[in-house]
């Protein structure tokens, strides 16, 4: 390209897309948060074939491609499973407001459940203090703060019990 | 299996929000600029398909040719309206109140037309071939409402 | 390796204006799990490939198509995500069958126009540097095509309305239809406009919905079925991006993409070869220009086509038999539901709304505003 | 596949991060007259234009019909597909379906992304699903540090090792022309870059980059014809992964994953029994340094466990025995829709012997490429220099 091609200046155009949606939970995501919200409970769904557990629970089981349909309550406390100590502030995009770094986030695996769920840990932010294995127990917020959503979780804290292999 | 219970429906209102910035390119640079700091109105000419095409544009989509800066042309400012029509309804996306009343608008020396407004009219009036001229904005910043819209000469 | 690829079976959802009961991936299933079902066929053992076709956008996703991966039978295996029009899909799933690459391939449609505003989803497909900020969207940019087309080919309003009329009426046959009525071309002039000269009657309405087909090479097909519908034909084409880039009045896109559909089925008089035809009708004259692009009649004529009775039920072509999109189908659903219900009308199981002996059908859909992009499907029975 | 497929050419523009001197369509089209001059073709020849990038990541809707122009795509057949990240090579797949069905003869397949326009945060958390984490969806960094957590404590591996894949990323990115970070960084400049979520910091992840890449495929007769160093398309193969289990980050799990059970299936239908031995060089996806190491063991370049051990013996280097990435990878390029095709586009390259400074200093016949995105996606494609091969 030869340089009488280039202008004196770049010239852009800053645009700001917004869409609004109104999404429907469905028929299986539906009931997960609306135990969640109104009684504080936890449910998972059993394929069928396999009997895995998983959460959050959805139509098909995807490695056997079976339809799911057997609920199963699952506990308040669980195990971790893998973790990260976060130093970027993580920005809720439903909220627009972030959280304060750092602070560990970790995959828990709930009591009855073969699913992780990711979710906010609250111990010290040092590697040294968090194992894998240790027990936590979900921590929600109070009943009328709650709207139906993984917010509706304050986080994980450590339980009593032995660290887990 | 559980008991079956009618959990209803949930719906829930969110929205994706994202801050975008587009840069014009070098071609649609020079037409801004020229734009904005002149009003004046550029298109780009193919010599092989002997067109010139608005917006400017750096390849010619017809023929692949490379253009350059070199072959942009003044064109306008008067043109003939190809099309139009007029929507009453509102939108977050429109960059005005309604109606809005858009045209196809040729220039005079291109072969392809612009998209924009007509103002100044009365939409009963509007006929396909009406020879239009554009009005500027006041405060100009390197954007396409740098035309405000065009109006019956 | 197959020389040959056939539709086996197709299902549709009952299109409807809103599902606030299921996400899309439990919408999506309702179809697969139906055309499983019909066919016997099962994901681990025939199942090879999955092509699915909706947007982020209209999703409100991104990377939608991991919504759907589970129920598509895409964990572990082949799934790709159609960024067009419905009937590109098709086009693809076709391609990738006969490069000899798949056997048997699961498409899927879906889209839930309920849950956002089509005006600032299809706002976002107009060039961000020069026509986006002047808030256009498709309505909008159609009312422009259709008064440029009307404009230079004497189509009068009449003429839209009529195709509205039929269009209406037909879907009122069509069980999956949700916006079928009995209107008269009076009733549909005296519909408000939305943009002039579209009124409100002569434009899709928003629907929630999901249409899922399986595709196989012809030796799978054979053990199949007795009835495939083969795809003896198929074409794509770009047309120019911006409004003022082509005369709209125009649609050289869709006469390069028929073309090379014909071409490819050996057809060579279309009005006289084909006994039906599905369109994209996202506004009503989009079926006359549409069928002009198609080479069904001379330009300007397809309003004096529909006048003479020849593109109704029960005319010598018969154009939308189910309804078409005026009769409610989801955007991007639209065109897998052309090629769908064109299938369906070979199998002989177009419920309520059949032509009778039909042999060969053609599909059309359309991606973009005012046609940026056509695909054209020709189908044959045995 | 029914008919045989060769890349006959290819380009990609100058990566970086900031391209306000041109527009979506100039910087695509920079990559497509790249791709025809390097096939000494003119646009009139091509039969067919396929797209792909982050669908909606530039916030564009129907992003091919507005690129039309730069694409040459104006009266042409063509598509857009996407796929996620791993959309590049999906479009490679996508043209080699079109040529092998025979109704193509030379299709022109295009990856690009203009990182900067768009609204990467913003799109990136839209993900996650909407009503399960979406309102607690961490960027894509910590994914890849609970692979890394998970990695490190399963096999004793060390910050170190993670920092080894950084320097080599970045090292082999000096040698590329064409690479977006080209950076003179040591080990010990790796592991005090800034922490962003432990153990991954700032050098162990890729950048956000404008760029294009386009290449031209075509029939067994017409390579012949026209191209003096065809490179074969040999075979190719996609995973998908469901959408909530992501055990890509448990270094332990049991469950099949997505990258060994495509790696399996493309090596049996290949007949492939040792990977590290047949193929010549790797161009592999590694959107952070951790996963490029799990790549090592789930491609079967070296057993469970030992992908630290590879790095630390220097074998995947330029002048290894077992090269990986020699043109600096995703770590040092990431325009996303493109860097897919990036991959296949190196390995062409390596396999003609015109990769330049970043050339493989052995004779390549035979290479295999990965590509990353969506909830653990893959495309395996394996290429070689004959057909024989």
């Amino acid at each position: 390209m030869s340089q009488t091609n280039m202008p004196r200046e770049f010239i852009s155009v800053p645009m700001t897309v917004d869409v609004p949606y109104r999404f429907a939970a469905g028929k299986y995501l539906t009931r997960f948060l609306k135990e969640l919200r109104d009684n504080g409970r936890f449910f998972g769904i059993k394929c069928p074939s396999c009997g895995r557990v998983q959460m959050p629970p959805r139509i098909v089981c995807a490695p056997c491609h079976v339809r799911n349909e057997e609920w199963v309550e699952l506990g308040l406390e669980g195990t971790l499973v893998g973790f990260t100590v976060m130093y970027l502030p993580l920005t809720d995009p439903t909220t627009g407001k972030p959280h304060e770094p750092p602070f560990v986030y970790g995959a828990v695996v709930l009591d009855g459940a073969d699913s992780s769920l990711s979710h906010l840990v609250n111990v010290e932010p040092d590697v040294e203090k968090i194992k894998v294995g240790m027990r936590m127990r979900v921590v929600l917020r109070p009943r009328e703060e709650r709207t139906g959503d993984l917010s509706d979780i304050l986080y994980f804290e450590p339980a009593a019990g032995p660290v887990q292999d | 299996m559980t008991e079956e219970m009618d959990y209803g429906v949930f719906e829930v209102d969110q929205h994706i929000t994202a801050h975008s910035r587009y840069y014009a390119g070098w071609m649609g640079s020079h037409f801004y600029i020229r734009l904005r700091d002149e009003k004046k109105i550029h298109g780009v000419r193919c010599e092989s398909c002997a067109k010139v095409f608005w917006p400017p544009r750096s390849t010619c989509g017809r023929c692949f040719s490379q253009l350059t800066a070199d072959d942009l042309v003044e064109i306008g400012p008067e043109g003939t309206v190809e099309t139009f029509t007029r929507v009453d309804y509102e939108e977050p996306v429109h960059p005005r109140r309604a109606p809005l009343i858009y045209a196809v608008i040729t220039l005079d020396g291109a072969d392809t037309g612009m998209a924009h407004f007509l103002g100044e009219v009365d939409f009963d009036r509007i006929e396909i071939g009406m020879r239009v001229r554009p009005v500027f904005a006041e405060e100009r910043k390197g954007h396409i409402l740098d035309i405000a819209y065009f109006k019956p000469v | 390796m197959s020389d040959r690829v056939a539709i086996v079976s197709v299902a549709q959802t009952r299109f409807s204006p809103k599902r606030a009961d299921l996400n899309y991936a439990e919408l999506a299933y309702e179809v697969i799990e139906q055309v499983l079902t019909e066919t016997g066929l099962t994901i681990e053992e025939d199942v090879d490939n999955a092509v699915s076709c909706s947007h982020d956008i209209w999703d409100g996703q991104t990377i939608s198509n991991i919504g759907i991966t589970d129920v598509i039978g895409g964990h572990l295996r082949n799934e790709e995500k159609m960024a067009m029009d419905g009937s590109t899909a098709v086009y693809y799933a076709a391609i990738g069958i006969l490069s000899g690459e798949f056997d048997c391939t699961l498409l899927l449609a879906h889209t839930k126009m309920s849950q956002t505003n089509r005006n600032i989803v299809n706002n976002t497909a107009f060039d961000p540097i020069y026509t986006r900020p002047l808030g256009f969207d498709f309505t909008s940019a159609a009312a422009l095509q259709a008064r440029r087309y009307m404009h230079m080919y004497c189509v009068t309003p009449e003429h839209t309305a009529a195709v509205a009329v039929k269009n209406l009426g037909n879907a009122m046959h069509n069980p999956a239809a949700h916006n079928g009525g009995r209107y008269t071309v009076a009733d549909v002039l005296a519909s408000p406009h939305v943009a002039p000269p579209i009124r409100r009657l002569e434009m899709a309405p928003d629907t929630d919905g999901a249409v899922a087909m399986i595709m196989v090479s012809e030796e799978k097909a054979r053990r199949l079925t007795d009835r495939p519908v083969w795809v003896k034909g198929l074409g794509t084409c770009y047309d120019a991006h911006y409004l003022g880039d082509r005369d709209l009045a125009e649609c050289l896109a869709l006469e390069k993409a028929a073309a090379r559909a014909y071409r490819m089925a050996g057809l060579t008089d279309p009005a006289g070869e084909i006994d039906v035809i599905e369109l994209g009708d996202e506004f009503s004259y989009q079926e006359l220009l549409w069928l002009e692009g198609l080479g069904v009649c001379e330009r300007g004529r397809a309003g004096a086509l529909l006048e003479s009775g020849a593109t109704a039920m029960d005319g010598r072509l018969p154009v939308n038999p189910s309804g078409g999109l005026l009769g409610g189908v989801p955007a991007n659903v639209s065109g897998l539901n052309r090629v769908a219900e064109a299938a369906l009308q070979i199998m002989g199981r177009a419920e309520g709304h059949q032509i009778e002996g039909v042999k060969t059908a053609v599909a059309q859909g359309h991606t973009g505003f005012c046609g940026q992009h056509h695909c054209v499907i020709v189908l044959t029975r045995d | 596949m029914k008919r045989n497929v060769a890349v006959i050419g290819g380009g990609q523009t100058r990566h970086a991060a900031r391209r306000q001197d041109v527009n979506q369509v100039e910087m695509v089209n920079e990559a497509v007259r790249a791709a025809l001059l390097d096939a000494r073709m003119t646009m009139d020849e091509i039969d067919a234009v396929l797209v792909g990038n982050m669908e909606f990541f530039e916030g564009t809707h129907f992003t091919d019909c507005w690129l039309v122009d730069g694409m040459g795509a104006y009266g042409k057949s063509g598509l857009k597909i996407t796929t996620g990240g791993t959309v590049g090579a999906t479009i490679t797949c996508a043209g080699a379906h079109h040529v092998a069905s025979g109704l193509f003869d030379k299709v022109l397949c295009i990856g690009f992304e203009k990182q900067e326009e768009g609204d990467t945060g913003a799109i990136l958390s839209g993900v996650a699903h909407p009503l399960y984490g979406r309102s607690m969806a961490g960027a894509a960094v910590g994914y890849f540090a609970m692979m890394g957590s998970s990695y490190m404590a399963t096999w004793g591996a060390r910050e170190e090792h993670s920092a080894m894949v950084a320097v080599k990323a970045r090292q082999n990115a000096r040698k590329n022309e064409y690479a977006h970070l080209k950076l003179d960084i040591t080990i010990a400049d790796a592991l005090n870059s800034r922490m962003l979520a432990y153990p991954i910091r700032l050098l162990d992840m890729c950048p956000a980059s404008n760029g294009a890449c386009a290449m031209i495929l075509a029939d067994e007769k017409t390579a012949r014809d026209r191209c003096d160093k065809p490179v074969w398309i040999r075979a190719m193969d996609t995973a998908h992964n469901e959408q909530f289990e992501l055990d890509w980050s448990d270094v332990t799990t049991k469950r099949p994953i997505f990258s060994r059970v495509s790696a399996a299936r493309l090596y049996k239908k290949m007949g492939i029994g040792k990977p590290a031995e047949f193929f010549d060089v790797f161009e592999i996806y590694e959107p952070a340094t951790w996963a490029e190491l799990v790549w090592y063991e789930d491609l079967g370049l070296c057993g469970p466990g030992e992908g630290f051990r590879m790095i630390e013996a220097g074998k995947t280097e330029i002048d290894g025995p077992i090269p990986v990435n020699p043109s600096g990878g995703v770590l040092s390029t990431n325009c996303i829709g493109a860097s897919a095709m990036l991959r296949v586009w190196e390995a062409a390259l390596q396999i003609r012997g015109e990769a330049g400074d970043h050339q493989v200093p052995r004779e390549v016949r035979r290479a295999l490429t990965t590509a990353y995105g969506g909830t653990n996606w893959t495309v395996l494609i394996a290429l070689s220099a004959g057909l024989d091969d």
